[in-house]
């Protein structure tokens, strides 16, 4: 019987001795063959772990610190699997591509990030695992080397530093308000309620975790960057890169202890993007950035979840949330890859791909029978039965709409040449995508006692899940219909502003600059030392 | 008011108008020769703070090594044109001002010394007798505070690698020159006739350093000044800097020092110890050494770059 | 009525601050280095007042700073001969008198490589 | 002799300068080779003397001459020293394997002259860091100081080219002018105490006139020597324009001594006149030098520049700490209760930690960065960032070296730069000062941004092929990523090793502070 600890270890050993093993050529030219298995250790980590009780691992010399609890294990295998069939299908896109050592090595970096986030128990292995992907998710976003690429790698990394700053100094005040040397996550949120610095604490973990999440305003990066990536690297961007967000606001937050106006703002921020998001989306051309927006809608309403959990101090929330996370990460994983499926695919044999992809896009929006359903489900309790709730059924009416102006679009960008079939690494990672964005919601559902299956099949609960998806699609007709007066709406909207706001930072650098110039002659620089004497000798003689 | 009291007042204002002078004035050259005079003057007040020792020291190495040095560099600059302006009336104006407050500002701290001023002097002369020396000034040079002297004749050594440095790499090898132009009678003849009594004089400094004032640096300077002296006039050549024998000149007097001070360890208990009874005849030593080392340093630093092109 | 150590010290900041100036405003290289020694003696004279303040166990003048004032001159001069060889390969160099002031501009063209 | 651990002191001082005495001798044929077979003994000498600071648990005393201060010169070595005493080797041997065959005399040729210069000076740089880390007297640090600034000076313009004699020849000048302030202030401290002796000062400062006056004399001073914001002017020309060698002991070791000494003055020599506005100025400049050099590396052409730069800003967080250790709020002290007074302004521990792990990991960074750029000048025949276009592909270890050294300039996890930053927002925070946390974060940000302008097409350019004008030694690239993983795995030290910082400080020892 293999150990916790072996498991884990062979998890992280695995990604990160393939990435050594890149330093040498002839490996690192097949290394994408081996991208698949790379997450299984993973994987057998989270199935070992499933309903089981946390089990800490501390390795105190290297201050690292893991735990596998249940919304973890569940993240981290739900993550692995789409890791795993993205990386199949990456295997086949990078075939013979000049610069497949490079993508090698910024994917299993972002991988080994990816997955050690879900299990990070201190906060120097969080920081480190988040940095981590965050800085190596940059390499797969502009590895295409096309202008846009480098654009949206530069938003990316803009955006990226700026969550690790928050995160960074919302750490830092999490650790100063814990007595001791103590870095654990547990021993932050026992102290957090009571931390002298708790409202700025809470404001920067919100900051900096929603917007890897891309709540809004903070989500500008993300429909820029996720599309702009290669296929595989958009799944998994998309699907397992924004959780990082999600185990964090989980993992900081106190949700035994109530914070009602921090749980009403996240709430608020959640439901705003949510709506916000579908509005931008439904004028997106490119289906990659409508499942962008998409992913930046379902991403509030997770944000809503976790916001009645903080206000309330429900606890359940947090079950809810990750179940409703999980699917996610599975569906529009899947939805990345079936775009890449569809662009490989001629009219022919397209219905293959649409029939899945439409079921899976549907499901999103709360189809009956879906995973989708069941993670609707799921956060209902947590919701409870007011406006929150309604302003939730109305944004799966919402995200009804933005999914049939999603295959609209992927409708539209089949391969024009009507016999081209996708090969057959793209059909099977897809095919994979499809089978578990579906099947693994409903075992878990069971598994881990968020709900019961009889309560599923109950006809009012499948008419609350439907009627939405039926004023959806009504809408949708009417997008169809009338879509083409609306305005078109650049990616990531409002990051507009930051032009004229880029304008304004250059002429600040450049009058630094020049009084630069100023101070590097050497009679200015000889004023200030006289000058600076007699500052430092007036300020202490002052100070007497 | 003394009459001691008047001379000082008449000295100090005499100091001060050369030191005006040498700054204001137009032409570089001019300006060193003022330099060389003010050095010569600050003497005569090292002479007034019964500093003999300081007083040798500047007169020879701040005046004259130091003159001879500027007035070398002047001479070949004089041809130079002139690119650079001076800063604007503001700036100017904005740092008369500025030094004038930190002059200030160090007026009223030299008036607020404590009085009576702390002094090691007790603690000099109490150790003395220890080290076998007469001159207080030597003992500190020498013994307490050996590691500065030591320092010091090591400091020469990278200056004299960062002149030599300065040579173009084709030159490596060659000798210093240090003759800028073709020298004149009058410094022939000077160069004739004062170096047999400049070099008895750095010998009677160094040897009788330790009793009277006077020592290593004050004759290794007069030395130096020397040697500089003929190599200006051009009665001799510089030796080329990758003689073996002058490597092992430049580097005796410190390694002495070393050796000695290590040998502290083993046989006073201490780095730069003396052993009881032993400790004028080392130092003695080491001054003997030390003088002729700084000598060559320092002639060499006023000698400049090697160089192997024909004059 | 004013003593001689008072004279020499006030007359040794007087110096300091002229030292400062020539340092700060005078644009040619060497008159800099000059200005630097000018500087430096009247940092050299307030140590020599305060010797001379310290006179006592029968000696007119403290001798440590005496003997930190030696080896500092000798410092000094190092100083002013590294610095005088700089500005001569300099001027041998460019061959014009070129002032510190400003930077040569040429330092921030692209470069030859440094290594040979 | 090896019995009293104290006589490491005089061993650390001895070795280089007798190193260099025999390079003298030896001439540049067997110069290096003198260089390169005392850096392991100075290795072992300097590990030797961190394990006897820890083992007795306070500073080492070594009076020279056996004659105790005033009247004689002590060397003192606390956990400060020790480390820097650590860093500085670690940093020259790493030098001196990386230009090991830059500076030779070939068998059978006469002897070159960077041959015998370049490694006489290197070892001169050595001897005078180790002084300036161990010396207990300022007159002593003066002198090492002049050392320091003799040797370094002809190894900026080691290149003879017109541009780096004109910057060496500033930095020269700067440099004196700052020697002469700090010296103006070491004279007016023996003038109203009668000692030079930094133990001895401490107990003797009082907060007075001339006291003022010296501290403000020599902290400019010796700010001006390490290139503090606005006094930075004749760094990034003497920097860039050095040899890489060379540059990478400038920019990690030689400008880190005059800080080192700022303080020793401040919070060992004179404690009593910790000064909490003074320490928002220093803090302020700090500030500023991060927000100026970040932003002019931002902007240069040249790579070199662009690191050259970077140490400017770089520079800045060091002087952060100061009002990290002085609390601002304690206000002024009475003489009376001037101690109890003292032992509440001393806060915790986290900034000292900090900012010698900054100091360190930027050393070991930049020391990379500068080498690295080095390679590349070397392979390419030039430094121009927007020609840099995958160069990773070409020198792959290089520019992992620099991505590297850049990760612990960012302060990005799990670098040294990482837990230094970490340090110093906890400081922050500890002391109420949030605002010194905004500047620590934001240039973070900053650095990102210039790092990116490089490490983005080195790493990321279209460019298929890169052809090198010249080849890379392997073993050199090996040591300039040795030297960046150093940096980052600092971070990994753990905290609790730098409370070898705190040991034998005097302000702790001498006051009974907790």
């Amino acid at each position: 019987m293999i150990s916790a600890e072996m498991l884990l270890l062979i998890s992280f050993a695995t990604p990160v001795a393939l990435l050594l093993a890149c330093g040498w050529r002839m490996v690192r030219e097949r290394m994408p063959t081996l991208f698949a298995f790379a997450p299984l250790p993973a994987l057998a980590t989270a199935l070992w772990a499933v309903n089981r009780p946390p089990w800490v691992f501390n390795e105190a010399r290297l201050h690292i610190t893991f735990v596998l609890d249940m919304p973890g294990a569940i993240l981290l295998g739900v993550a692995a699997l789409l890791w795993s069939a993205a990386g199949l299908y990456a295997s086949t896109y990078l075939r013979g591509h000049p610069n497949l050592g490079r993508f090698s090595i910024y994917w299993l970096l972002t991988l080994t990030g990816s997955l050690g986030v879900f299990v990070a128990a201190d906060l120097f292995t969080f920081y480190l695992t988040f940095a981590l992907l965050s800085l190596a998710a940059y390499g797969l976003v502009v590895f295409d080397g096309t202008p846009r690429a480098r654009r949206a790698g530069i938003i990316y990394l803009v955006l990226a530093l700026l969550g690790e700053i928050f995160l960074l100094m919302g750490f830092v005040l999490l650790a100063s308000a814990i007595p001791g040397d103590s870095l654990a996550i547990r021993d932050a949120l026992a102290t957090l309620p009571t931390s002298p610095w708790r409202d700025p604490t809470v404001a920067l973990l919100i900051a900096g975790f929603g917007l890897k999440m891309g709540l809004v305003p903070l989500h500008v990066w993300l429909p820029i960057a996720h599309p702009a990536a290669p296929m595989p690297a958009s799944a998994v961007l998309s699907g397992a890169i924004i959780k990082a967000g999600v185990i964090g606001l989980i993992r900081f937050l106190p949700f035994d202890v109530p914070l009602p106006d921090w749980g009403v703002a996240l709430t608020a921020v959640g439901l705003l993007t949510a709506f916000y998001s579908v509005v931008i989306g439904i004028t997106q051309p490119n289906p990659k950035t409508v499942l962008a927006y998409s992913s930046v809608s379902q991403m509030g309403v997770v944000a809503a979840v976790l916001g009645m959990g903080l206000a309330a101090g429900q606890s359940n929330a947090v079950m809810a949330a990750t179940f409703y996370s999980a699917h996610h990460l599975l569906a529009k994983g899947a939805l990345f890859l079936a775009v890449g499926v569809v662009a490989a695919t001629g009219p022919r044999r397209l219905w293959w791909v649409l029939v899945p992809a439409a079921i899976l896009a549907l499901g999103i929006g709360g189809l009956p029978l879906t995973g989708g359903a069941l993670a609707k489900l799921a956060v209902k309790p947590v919701l409870g039965d007011g406006r929150v709730e309604l302003l939730a059924t109305l944004s799966a009416i919402g995200t009804t709409l933005l999914m049939l102006h999603f295959l609209h679009r992927l409708a539209a960008s089949a391969s024009p040449d009507p016999s081209a079939s996708a090969p057959i690494g793209f059909a099977l990672s897809w095919m994979l995508m499809f089978v578990a964005a579906i099947g693994v919601p409903w075992t878990l559902y069971g598994v881990t006692g968020i709900g019961v299956y009889d309560d599923v099949l109950q006809p009012k609960i499948l008419w609350a899940a439907l009627w939405p998806i039926l004023i959806g699609a009504g809408l949708a007709l009417g997008l169809w219909r009338w879509g083409r007066y609306l305005p078109p709406i650049p990616e990531g909207d409002i990051v507009v502003v930051g032009q004229p706001a880029l304008r304004v930072v250059v002429r600040c650098e450049d009058a630094l600059e020049r009084v630069e110039g100023g101070l590097r002659q050497w009679p200015v620089a000889g004023l200030f030392m006289l000058l600076l004497i007699l500052i430092l000798g007036g300020v202490m003689f002052h100070g007497y | 008011m003394t009459l001691a009291l008047a001379v000082d007042i008449g000295l100090t204002l005499l100091v001060l108008a050369v030191a005006c002078w040498t700054l204001a004035v137009r032409d570089t050259f001019t300006s060193v020769i003022g330099f060389v005079a003010y050095g010569l003057l600050l003497a005569l007040i090292w002479v007034r703070l019964a500093a003999p020792d300081v007083a040798l020291t500047e007169a020879a190495m701040g005046s004259g090594l130091t003159g001879l040095l500027l007035l070398g560099a002047a001479a070949r600059l004089q041809n130079a044109k002139n690119i650079s302006a001076p800063p604007g009336l503001a700036l100017r104006w904005v740092a008369g001002v500025l030094c004038a407050l930190v002059s200030a500002g160090l007026a009223a701290m030299v008036l607020l010394l404590p009085d009576p001023a702390p002094t090691l002097a007790p603690a000099v002369v109490a150790h003395l007798p220890a080290t076998g020396l007469g001159n207080p000034v030597t003992g500190v040079l020498l013994a307490y505070r050996a590691i500065d002297t030591l320092l010091e004749a090591v400091v020469l050594l990278p200056a004299l690698l960062g002149v030599w440095s300065l040579a173009a790499d084709r030159d490596w090898g060659g000798a210093p020159r240090l003759r800028y132009h073709r020298p004149d009678g009058a410094l022939t003849l000077l160069a004739q006739v004062l170096p047999p009594f400049g070099i008895i004089v750095g010998i009677y400094l160094c040897w009788n350093g330790a009793d009277q004032p006077g020592g290593a640096f004050q004759g290794g300077a007069v030395l130096a000044a020397m040697w500089a002296l003929i190599l200006t006039a051009g009665l001799a050549e510089a030796p080329p800097v990758s003689r073996r024998w002058l490597r092992w000149l430049l580097v005796a007097g410190s390694a002495v020092f070393l050796v000695i001070g290590l040998a502290g360890i083993g046989f006073a208990d201490a780095f730069l110890a003396y052993p009881a009874g032993y400790a004028k005849p080392l130092i003695l030593t080491i001054e003997l050494v030390l003088t002729l080392s700084i000598a060559v340093a320092l002639g060499l630093l006023i000698a400049g770059p090697p160089t192997r092109t024909p004059s | 009525m004013i003593s001689t150590t008072t004279l020499f010290g006030l007359s040794s900041v007087i110096l300091v601050g002229l030292g400062l100036f020539g340092l700060i405003v005078n644009p040619q290289p060497l008159r800099k280095i000059l200005a630097f020694n000018l500087l430096g003696s009247g940092v050299f004279l307030l140590f020599g007042v305060i010797a001379r303040r310290g006179a006592g166990a029968g000696l007119n003048s403290d001798p440590v700073p005496q003997a930190l004032v030696i080896t500092g001159l000798v410092v000094a001069f190092a100083a002013t001969a590294l610095a005088v060889a700089l500005l001569l390969r300099l001027f041998q160099e460019t061959g014009q008198a070129i002032t510190l002031d400003t930077e040569d501009p040429s330092i921030h063209a692209p470069a030859r490589s440094n290594d040979p | 002799m090896m019995q009293d651990p104290s006589n490491l002191l005089v061993l650390a001082l001895v070795l280089p300068v007798a190193g260099l005495l025999l390079a003298l001798v030896v001439g540049g044929r067997y110069a290096g080779r003198i260089a390169l077979w005392l850096m392991p003994v100075g290795l072992a000498i300097a590990v030797m003397l961190v394990v006897s600071v820890i083992r007795a648990d306070d500073a080492l005393v070594y009076d020279l001459g056996g004659w105790m201060p005033p009247l004689g010169v002590a060397l003192r070595a606390d956990g400060l020293s020790a480390i820097f005493i650590l860093t500085t080797v670690a940093v020259i041997g790493a030098t001196g394997i990386f230009a090991r065959t830059e500076f030779r005399t070939l068998p059978g040729q006469p002897e070159t002259r960077t041959s015998l210069t370049f490694w006489a000076l290197l070892l001169a740089l050595w001897g005078a860091l180790n002084l300036v880390f161990l010396s207990n007297d300022l007159f002593s640090l003066f002198v090492a100081l002049e050392l320091l600034t003799f040797s370094a000076i002809p190894l900026v313009c080691l290149d003879g080219r017109a541009g780096t004699l004109a910057a060496g020849l500033r930095y020269l000048l700067f440099a004196l002018f700052g020697s002469v302030l700090y010296l103006l202030g070491a004279v007016l401290l023996y003038g109203a105490y009668g000692t030079l002796d930094i133990g001895l000062l401490s107990g003797l400062v009082r907060p007075e006139p001339v006291a003022w006056g010296a501290a403000a004399l020599m902290t400019v001073g010796l700010m001006a020597k390490t290139a503090l914001f606005p006094l930075h002017f004749w760094l990034p020309p003497a920097h860039a324009g050095a040899p890489a060698a060379a540059s990478a002991v400038l920019s990690a070791l030689v400008i880190k001594a005059s800080l080192f000494l700022i303080v020793r003055l401040w919070f060992d020599a004179m404690p009593a006149l910790m000064n909490p506005t003074a320490a928002q100025v220093l803090a302020t400049l700090g500030a500023a030098a991060i927000l100026f050099g970040s932003v002019l590396a931002l902007r240069q052409a040249r790579l070199k520049l662009l690191i050259a730069y970077s140490t400017v800003a770089q520079i800045g967080y060091l002087f952060l700490i100061f009002p990290l250790i002085v609390r601002p709020e304690s206000g002024s002290f009475a003489a009376a209760d001037l101690y109890t007074e003292l032992a509440a302004t001393v806060v915790s521990t986290s900034a000292w930690s900090g900012g010698v792990l900054q100091a360190v990991s930027h050393a070991f960074a930049k020391a990379a960065m500068f080498m690295a750029a080095g390679l590349i000048a070397q392979s390419l025949g030039h430094d121009r960032i927007a020609d840099l276009s995958s160069i990773g592909r070409a020198l792959p270890i290089t520019v992992l070296a620099f991505a590297l050294a850049g990760m612990s300039l960012m302060g990005l996890p799990p670098s040294g730069g990482f837990a230094a930053k970490w340090l110093l927002l906890t400081a922050t925070i500890e002391t109420g000062q949030w605002w010194w946390a905004l500047v620590i974060l934001g240039g973070g940000l900053l650095t990102g941004g210039y790092l990116f302008r490089v490490l983005a097409p080195a790493l990321f350019g279209s460019r298929q092929s890169v052809t090198l004008r010249a080849p890379v030694a392997r073993y050199r690239e090996v040591v300039v990523l040795a030297l960046a993983l150093c940096s980052v795995l600092l971070g990994f030290v753990r905290l609790g090793a730098f409370d070898l910082v705190q040991i034998g400080r005097l302000a702790k020892a001498g006051m009974g502070l907790p």
